[in-house]
């Protein structure tokens, strides 16, 4: 029967509306080849360079693209607030990540070519990600993101824990997509349609097969659950953190995170938003597990980057909360908390970067202790990070917290709420352990090379852009913590978006 | 034929590679089993696309094959970094990084 | 005005920390601090207690999404807090100056930051604002007590932190969600401010559990019997001057939270637990006299006599008469101006007695110092509260609330009274008195210390003779803040009410 | 100027006197201190006595002025004034506080003269003094209660003041906390009038007492019963008395003005002060008169078998109390307020005479150690003669009179007071005995050689090494004080002279009650009293009688005393051994202070080591912190150990949470 297919005239494309995601598809094109030239300058500068200048140059055009609301490619990608803002996120998390990775390793031991044009890669899959219309578009951005990240883990090939992060990541990811595909399967079955609107009208009108949807239902959320590592499809998050090099960390915490709960609030603020009493307890409880589990986990790790692994599977909860009760308020409290997150997120792990150059100790805690004797200005950024992750009042993540439980008892899902403060006490205990070794503790001897100690240590150069870094961002936590309005604003925009169902 | 036989089919094909993913201890099979996991997808989305009388399904699956071959050459790719590095082409010997 | 008042103190210091001249960050802070202080004098100086209105409101839109608002003001609850505050911290500066500290830069800074932060706690009228500076506060005294403090250091900032901020978490669960049912059940546009709060109060199923969620913060702070176990570690290794502002102020704010929110917001909540507040109040003075007269560290005494004034505190506030309320108030401002030279004292005699607080190692100190020997009895006696000191006006009137209202357990609350007397004569002279012992160096007060120490006799002995000058001020802020309790309770406080 | 200046100032001598003092410690060279505080005092004693003069020239119904400087509280119902009342009660006791305590203060110049801590003693002499008055004069119960507690501490501070001494200390914080719980008594007591009155004023009070009160309620009872144990604990009256005997450690003037003289008769000022509410409260008079009778006996038996000259007359002083107490509590206030005085002449003048012997002992206090002091010491000899004399209520002495006149109205009170009647004689039987056996002992008989040295070489004697006449510890010689020199009245001019004017208040301050004839105290009181219901006018016989068996009594007591302790040596004894326990009991004081022990110390030391050693460790620590972390890491062990490193587990958890979401689905659906 396929003869009797009609064909479809040819599709509409909007390039303007999709400049932001042109830029980058190109950069990364441009970035490989001139990763390809012989001259060292051109490899070691130029590459991070133009990497910058093209996440630059999406942040623009994204700008660019203000508030026209407008669906690019007949409908598969729509150009909206949320997936500008989102993109601007993802740039910023970008850049935040090559410059971290400038005089990194990662970048020297694959081609510094193909490293930021994965990187450039990734962040394509995500702008298509936040702004698909369609299964199948959302299936394309997802892979698209996360292909270039299995690859991106493994970079660090000398480091056998490199490997293995890359291997079980993409293993496990693969069995999410799996799951993913077959649950979007189910859901095509189940409404005929692969256009989000479509399927939502069909749910809504509750012209569907119940069992069909809800399986797919239940396997689309397990298949987006692992990406934005909810407990208990949360277990690699630890091990690929922890394994990867630390700048592609950085970025898979920030980015992927932010990547995964766009899509989330598109497909279950969206799409599904008719099976609204169905999964609305089910995220709930998960959410309250993932608080718990990732916050009991990071409790007494020693290793900074796998600490924070844990922490932002907690932080998932949190911010899954705002998912759940599919209100506008907690899709904006969504959205805020998920530019909090990236702000401490970011300076937490330009230090371990840092730290892990100067001294021998690599991720371990012990490589900040004695911290704020001996770099105030690092000290001071990461005690503002781990403040803000635990919700200090004067930092970003108090004013979300705020908005968040602010949003939940409106919901009337004020136990949720007592969960998150329950977890935010118990995250003291490990963030509070943090500031504890910046500021408590004098600098350990250093540890001999061999004992996981990286490399970089010999080349112990005081690099400024990692300070830099971290004192932007941790700038940052403090001014949003100070003035949230105008970022309160943007979320309401951008929830705006979607929130037409609600 | 009812819908029903071919959903059922691939759901048996589902279990089994979730089966293989979970009982596997060599990569390239637990790859495999991946490879199945998604065509068993693929084997529902054309089932629907026919009972549904669209051709969206079947692009979908086109799509998802193209995706697969990537993460297997993504997966061989670190498998072979591993191999030149000495390292056991065992997952379960993978477990430097855990706790 | 106020906005001022409460950021002075942390740009001085901020500032001190920038200059490169290495004691000026000490002397900044100082002066800010001092600066804060001439302020609030000429708050109390403008403020006539006729009108219980605020004073010198300040009110701006901070976050609008959520109703919150930068407002601030200042009345008979808060003025002589707020005198206290800045007076204390003025003299804690300025005895923290004679020591030379490591990292002087940051220490001030954090120093004069917990100032300002309290400071906003107690002039913030909105509900959010309040929480934010609550637990703002917390985090330079973590970083004081944690950096500077003594050996233990570390795992009582643990114990220290994860207490208070349990509290204050739970707290600011409940402030939101008194906020935002408020705003659903009255209708009202979502709002944070005091004002809006006490005008739609909710119905009292649902007080009953945020006020839980408050008191649990309230108590934490103070701290009161059983949730007082952060207090032994934190107080054995705090810096003394640290400890002494710690003591006297912060205590104060989970005591001022309950007069300026709670009461207000909440009154059928706070007259249905009423009962438990008070056993809880009870249980305080009691335990905390017990466990005061088995210490051997002066500063434990010194910290579980805390526990028990906060416990009278406590009585006084849930007496639900005028009397109890003005007597609380005005206890909260005795006590700090009490405790903080108490501390202070402590700091000069284990200073003598070879480092050690242990009233075990120290002994024959008052020889050669009569002086110190003489300042030391006088704040003991204010300690227990002897007729004469301010702090027995504030007792006195605490007791007599509570006697109007809950006859029995002001009796039994006076069992506290008399072991007050053991416990602070025992910590006197067992340091002043009898043998010298083995480690005691007696040495006669210095000029800086004595500097450091005299204002506070001197706010004691004006408090012992004119504790008009406060009470005529609260008067109106205090009847209002109990008045619906007291509407609930109406047969029993009528005894209270009709003094007037 | 007026009566109530006069009485401000009467206030700001002592206090201007005690802050010099303090501020100039180190400065006053050699007996400066001294004379300062002296004459502080007596510049308080000249405005008592204009005070008394501008009283007497106003009418007997204006004899009740007060005067106020300002507001202490005025708020919320609660006013309570810096207030004086002044009226012939308050005047009388100013009087009498401010002259005793300048006599004692002139003895003290020379008695303390090279103690260390010479200064420091006078400046808290003169805040002794300044407290007692503000007690007297207090217009309303706060400033009562101020100077109540003021006493308290100015009492704890100076029988602490050898503080070097651990017993001295001990002694100290013990007088102290016994006097708070008089405190507290004192505070609820006023709580229970407030309750009805609402005023603290005294004059409002005792206006409204009538009206609000029916008498004999629960409420003013209560109130008076708790006011009677703020007057028991500082009048040391049995049960709260145990801490008079150990504040003996005191210096012995302090001894003489706090412990004998002044503070110690607070509570009869107070229920004489508080009479209105007391007619109103008939049980708490009868508890009042009870205690005090008791206190009388009890007393007197322990004064017979104590051997510390010191203690002996501070059990005297309570068993003479005990009149006092007895008197107000019935309604013989003009006669209690009477007795007081006198006893604050002769039981000062007792003191003193004590110091001078204890100066010539070179320390020692033990009766066992004294004999023969009479030719050492003939001045210090004829002081305390006197001084016995007027106790034991010898005709024409002070002492007599005031005694027989309190006896008299309970006599005719009739009834069960008869009881009390003759238990006041017995007690005055009693008081004659251990007074006699006191200065037999101390006087008579062989001179020991203390003694012998100052007849034959006329020099002092000091023991080769100081020691605590309490426990025979040796005294840390560093200090300085107790002062290493000794000094008895026969080398030192003002001891003489205090003890001189003293002797003569003693013989003739009589004069000024001797019934039906002069009795001017009666009239000087009675506008205070006039609104007594209770007082009786006692008939004549009875008062003769009185006389005549009060006379009687004192000589047989004599003479007993006589026969035991000088004529036959050997009785003594014998009669200790017959009745051994009996004799046991009063040498282990009635064993009150092991009772107080075992009831009150050792419940709450075992209360604290309790809660410290196992509540605080157990619930609060381990149940409360420990519990609740112990929780927390099991968790977090639990989930660090899910984390295998296995990916086959990791897809297995995914799996299973698929199938437990599916399944939710289905059951939902």
């Amino acid at each position: 029967m396929i003869a009797t297919l009609t064909h479809p005239p040819a599709p509409y494309v909007n390039f303007a509306a999709l400049s932001p995601f042109e830029a980058v598809i190109g950069g990364s094109v441009l970035v490989l080849l001139v990763g390809l030239l012989g001259s060292r300058f051109a490899r070691h500068q130029l590459v991070p360079a133009l990497t910058l200048l093209t996440l630059a140059a999406t942040a623009g055009l994204a700008l660019w693209q203000w508030n026209d609301h407008v669906s690019a490619i007949s409908g598969a990608l729509a150009i909206d607030d949320l997936s500008l803002v989102m993109t601007l996120i993802f740039a910023t998390a970008g850049a935040g990540a090559t410059v971290l990775s400038w005089r990194g390793r990662a970048p020297a031991e694959s081609a510094h070519g193909d490293y930021h044009a994965l990187l450039l890669g990734s962040i394509a899959g995500m702008v298509v990600l936040v702004s698909a219309q369609n299964v199948v578009t959302l299936f394309i951005g997802i892979e698209l993101l996360s292909i270039p990240l299995y690859v991106l883990c493994a970079t660090e090939m000398h480091r056998a824990a490199s490997l293995e992060s890359g291997l079980k990541y993409l293993i496990i990811g693969s069995v999410g997509s799996a799951t993913l595909v077959y649950g979007l399967a189910l859901i095509y079955g189940a409404t005929g349609a692969t256009d989000f609107q479509a399927i939502a009208t069909s749910v809504a009108h509750g012209q569907h097969s119940d069992t069909l949807l809800l399986g797919g239902v239940a396997l689309v959320l397990v298949g987006l659950a692992f990406k934005a590592s909810i407990a208990p499809f949360h277990q690699w998050t630890p091990d690929v953190y922890e394994g990867a090099p630390t700048p592609v960390t950085a970025f898979m915490a920030v980015a992927t995170k932010a990547a995964a709960f766009g899509v989330l609030l598109r497909v279950f603020d969206v799409m599904l938003i008719g099976e609204k009493v169905n999964w609305r307890p089910v995220l709930a409880l998960l959410a309250a597990i993932t608080i718990i589990v990732g916050n009991v986990g990071a409790l007494s790790q020693s290793s900074l980057k796998r600490m924070l692994a844990y922490s932002s599977v907690a932080q998932a909860g949190y911010i899954l909360g705002g998912v759940a009760i599919a209100t506008r308020l907690g899709v904006r409290a969504t959205l805020f908390y998920l530019f909090v997150y990236l702000t401490a997120n970011l300076a937490a792990f330009a230090v371990i970067v840092a730290r892990e150059r100067e001294t021998t100790h690599g991720d371990d805690i012990d490589a900040v202790a004695g911290l704020g004797a001996e770099r105030p200005w690092l000290a001071w950024s990461l005690t503002i990070a781990m403040l803000s992750l635990a919700g200090v009042p004067a930092t970003a993540g108090f004013i979300g917290k705020v908005f968040l439980i602010d949003a939940l008892v409106g919901a009337g899902y004020t136990w949720l709420a007592i969960v998150i403060v329950v977890g935010s006490i118990i995250s003291l205990g490990y963030y509070l352990r943090v500031v504890g070794a910046v500021w408590m503790r004098e600098a350990p001897l250093a540890a001999p090379l061999i004992a996981g100690g990286s490399p970089e240590a010999d080349s112990a150069g005081r690099h400024f852009e990692l300070t830099a870094v971290a004192l932007a961002f941790a700038a940052a936590t403090i001014v949003v913590g100070i003035i949230p309005q105008p970022l309160l604003d943007l979320a309401g925009r951008a929830a705006g978006a979607i929130t037409g169902a609600l | 034929m009812s819908i029903a036989w071919y959903l059922a089919v691939s759901a048996l094909i589902f279990a089994i590679g979730a089966g293989g993913v979970l009982v596997r201890r060599n990569p390239l099979v637990v790859l495999l089993c991946l490879e199945l996991m998604l065509n068993a997808a693929n084997l529902a989305l054309v089932a629907f696309s026919r009972m549904w009388g669209n051709g969206a399904g079947q692009v979908f699956a086109l799509i998802v094959m193209v995706v697969a071959a990537c993460e297997v050459t993504v997966g061989l790719g670190v498998i072979v970094a591993m191999h030149r590095h000495r390292l056991p082409v065992d997952l379960d010997a993978m477990r430097e990084l855990q706790g | 005005m106020l906005s001022i008042l409460i950021w002075l103190p942390v740009a001085a210091a901020a500032l001190g920390a920038l200059i490169p001249h290495r004691r000026g960050a000490g002397l900044l802070a100082l002066a800010g601090s001092l600066a804060a202080f001439g302020l609030a004098i000429s708050l109390i100086a403008g403020y006539s207690g006729h009108s219980g209105q605020l004073a010198d409101v300040t009110n701006i839109v901070w976050i609008r999404s959520l109703g919150i608002h930068y407002s601030l003001g200042v009345d008979g609850l808060s003025l002589f807090l707020v005198a206290m505050t800045t007076f204390s911290f003025a003299l804690a500066l300025l005895a923290a100056n004679i020591r030379t500290w490591a990292r002087p830069r940051v220490f001030y800074f954090l120093f004069a930051l917990a100032e300002s932060a309290v400071l906003g706690a107690f002039l913030a009228q909105d509900l959010a604002l309040f929480v934010a500076f609550f637990d703002l506060m917390l985090i330079p005294f973590y970083l004081l007590l944690g950096v500077w403090g003594g050996p233990g250091r570390v795992a009582a900032t643990m114990k220290l932190v994860i207490y208070t901020f349990a509290g204050s978490l739970l707290m600011l669960a409940g402030a939101i969600a008194l906020a935002v049912l408020t705003h659903q059940h009255s209708g009202q546009p979502l709002s944070f401010e005091f004002s809006a709060l006490r005008a739609a109060p909710l119905p009292g199923g649902t007080q009953d559990w945020i006020f839980l969620l408050f008191a649990a913060a309230f108590l934490v702070k103070m701290p009161a019997f059983p949730l007082h176990g952060w207090m032994p570690d934190a107080y054995r290794e705090m810096p003394v001057e640290v400890l002494a502002t710690f003591s006297g102020v912060l205590s104060k704010v989970g005591a001022y939270g309950f007069l300026r929110i709670v009461l207000p917001t909440m009154p059928a909540a706070s007259v249905h637990f009423q009962t438990l507040m008070l056993l809880v109040g009870l249980a305080s003075v009691l335990y905390g006299s017990v466990m005061a007269f088995t210490q051997t560290n002066a500063r434990l005494i010194a910290g579980y006599s805390s526990v028990a004034q906060l416990g009278f505190i406590t009585l006084g506030i849930f007496a639900f008469a005028q009397a109890g309320a003005q007597g609380a108030v005005l206890q909260m401002v005795n006590h700090g101006i009490v405790v903080a030279p108490l501390f202070l004292i402590i700091g000069l005699l284990a200073a003598r007695a070879g480092g050690s607080a242990d009233i075990r190692e120290m002994g024959g100190i008052a020889m050669r110092a009569p002086v110190l020997a003489t300042v030391f009895l006088i704040v003991a006696f204010a300690t227990l509260a002897m007729p004469g000191s301010g702090n027995f006006i504030g007792e006195f009137l605490i007791l007599l609330g509570l006697f109007q209202t809950k006859m029995v357990i002001s009796i039994i609350a006076f069992a506290g009274v008399v072991a007050a007397s053991v416990y602070a004569l025992r910590m006197f002279i067992r340091a002043m008195h009898n043998r010298e012992g083995s480690q005691v160096h007696s040495r006669e007060l210095r000029w800086p210390e004595a500097l450091a120490i005299a204002p506070f006799l001197a706010a004691i002995g004006l408090f012992a003779f004119y504790p008009q000058i406060q009470l005529q001020r609260s008067e109106r802020a205090v009847v209002a803040a109990i008045s619906q309790e007291q509407a609930l309770t109406a047969p029993a406080a009528t005894a209270g009410g009709a003094d007037r | 100027m007026s009566a109530t200046t006069a009485a401000w100032l009467v206030l700001a001598a002592p206090l201007a006197g005690t802050v010099l003092l303090a501020a100039l410690f180190k400065a006053l060279p050699g007996r400066s201190a001294g004379w300062i505080g002296t004459a502080a005092v007596a510049l308080s004693f000249l405005f008592a006595l204009v005070a008394l003069v501008k009283l007497q020239q106003a009418s007997p119904a204006h004899r009740e002025l007060t005067s106020t400087l300002w507001s202490i509280t005025r708020s919320v119902g609660v006013n309570a004034n810096a207030s004086v009342l002044v009226d012939p009660l308050s005047v009388l006791m100013i009087c009498v506080v401010a002259g005793v305590s300048m006599l004692i203060h002139l003895y003290s110049v020379s008695y303390l003269s090279g103690d260390r801590g010479y200064s420091r003693f006078f400046a808290y002499l003169n805040f002794f003094v300044f407290s007692m008055l503000l007690l007297v004069l207090a217009g309303n119960f706060l400033l009562l209660i101020v100077g109540w507690a003021f006493v308290g501490a100015a009492s704890y501070m100076l029988i602490s003041f050898w503080y070097r001494r651990t017993t001295a200390t001990r002694a100290g914080i013990k007088a102290f906390v016994i006097n708070v719980v008089g405190d507290v008594g004192l505070v609820l007591g006023t709580f229970f009038i407030f309750r009805h009155t609402h005023t603290l004023d005294f004059v409002a009070t005792f206006h409204l007492a009538p009206k609000v009160f029916a008498s004999g309620s629960g409420d003013v009872t209560a109130g008076c019963v708790l006011l009677l144990v703020g007057a028991f604990a500082k009048s040391a009256q049995i049960p709260f008395h145990t801490w008079l005997p150990d504040a003996m450690e005191g210096p012995t003037p302090v001894s003489a003005l706090i412990h004998a003289a002044t503070m110690v008769t607070a509570g009869v000022y107070l229920i004489a002060r508080m009479h209105p509410l007391f007619q109103l409260a008939p049980a708490a008079q009868d508890v009042g008169a009870i205690v005090g009778v008791t206190t009388l006996l009890i007393a007197g038996t322990i004064g017979l078998a104590a051997t510390d000259i010191k203690r002996v007359i501070a059990y005297s002083t309570m068993s003479q109390i005990g009149y006092m107490i007895m008197a107000v509590s019935v309604g013989a206030y003009a006669a209690g307020l009477f007795h007081l005085m006198t006893h604050a002449f002769f039981k000062a003048l007792l003191f003193m005479a004590a110091g001078s012997a204890i100066g010539a002992m070179g320390g020692e206090q033990s009766l066992d150690r004294m004999s023969g002091l009479r030719r050492a010491l003939p001045f210090t000899f004829v002081c305390f003669l006197v001084g016995g004399l007027a106790l034991s209520g010898i005709p024409p002495f002070s002492g007599f009179f005031s005694k027989d006149d309190i006896l008299a109205q309970i006599g005719s009170h009739g009834g069960w007071y008869w009881g009390l009647y003759v238990a006041g004689y017995v007690g005055a039987l009693l008081t004659a005995l251990y007074t006699f056996r006191m200065i037999f002992r101390a006087f008579l008989g062989e001179p020991c050689t203390p003694a012998r040295e100052l007849i034959d070489h006329g020099h002092l004697f000091h023991p080769a090494q100081p020691t605590n006449p309490a426990n025979g510890e040796i005294e840390d010689s560093d200090v300085g004080f107790p002062g290493p020199d000794h000094v008895i009245a026969e080398r030192a001019l003002p001891m003489r002279l205090a003890m001189g004017l003293l002797a003569l208040l003693a013989i003739g301050g009589g004069v000024v009650g001797i019934p039906k004839t002069t009795s001017w105290l009666d009239r000087f009181l009675a506008p205070t009293f006039a609104d007594s219901t209770i007082h009786l006018y006692p008939s004549n016989h009875l008062i003769y009688l009185g006389l005549a068996v009060g006379t009687a009594v004192g000589l047989l007591g004599i003479l007993i005393a006589w026969l035991v302790w000088v004529a036959r040596p050997a009785i003594a004894p014998a009669v200790a051994r017959g009745l051994r326990p009996l004799a046991s009991l009063f040498e282990h004081k009635w064993y009150f202070d092991e009772l107080i022990d075992a009831l009150v110390v050792a419940p709450s030391a075992w209360l604290g080591r309790f809660a410290s050693n196992t509540f605080e460790r157990l619930f609060v620590n381990a149940t409360l912190i420990g519990g609740t972390t112990a929780i927390v890491r099991a968790g977090s062990a639990t989930v660090r150990s899910a984390e295998s490193g296995f990916v086959r587990y990791y897809v297995g958890f995914i799996l299973v949470g698929l199938a437990a979401i599916g399944l939710y689905f289905l059951l939902a659906s």
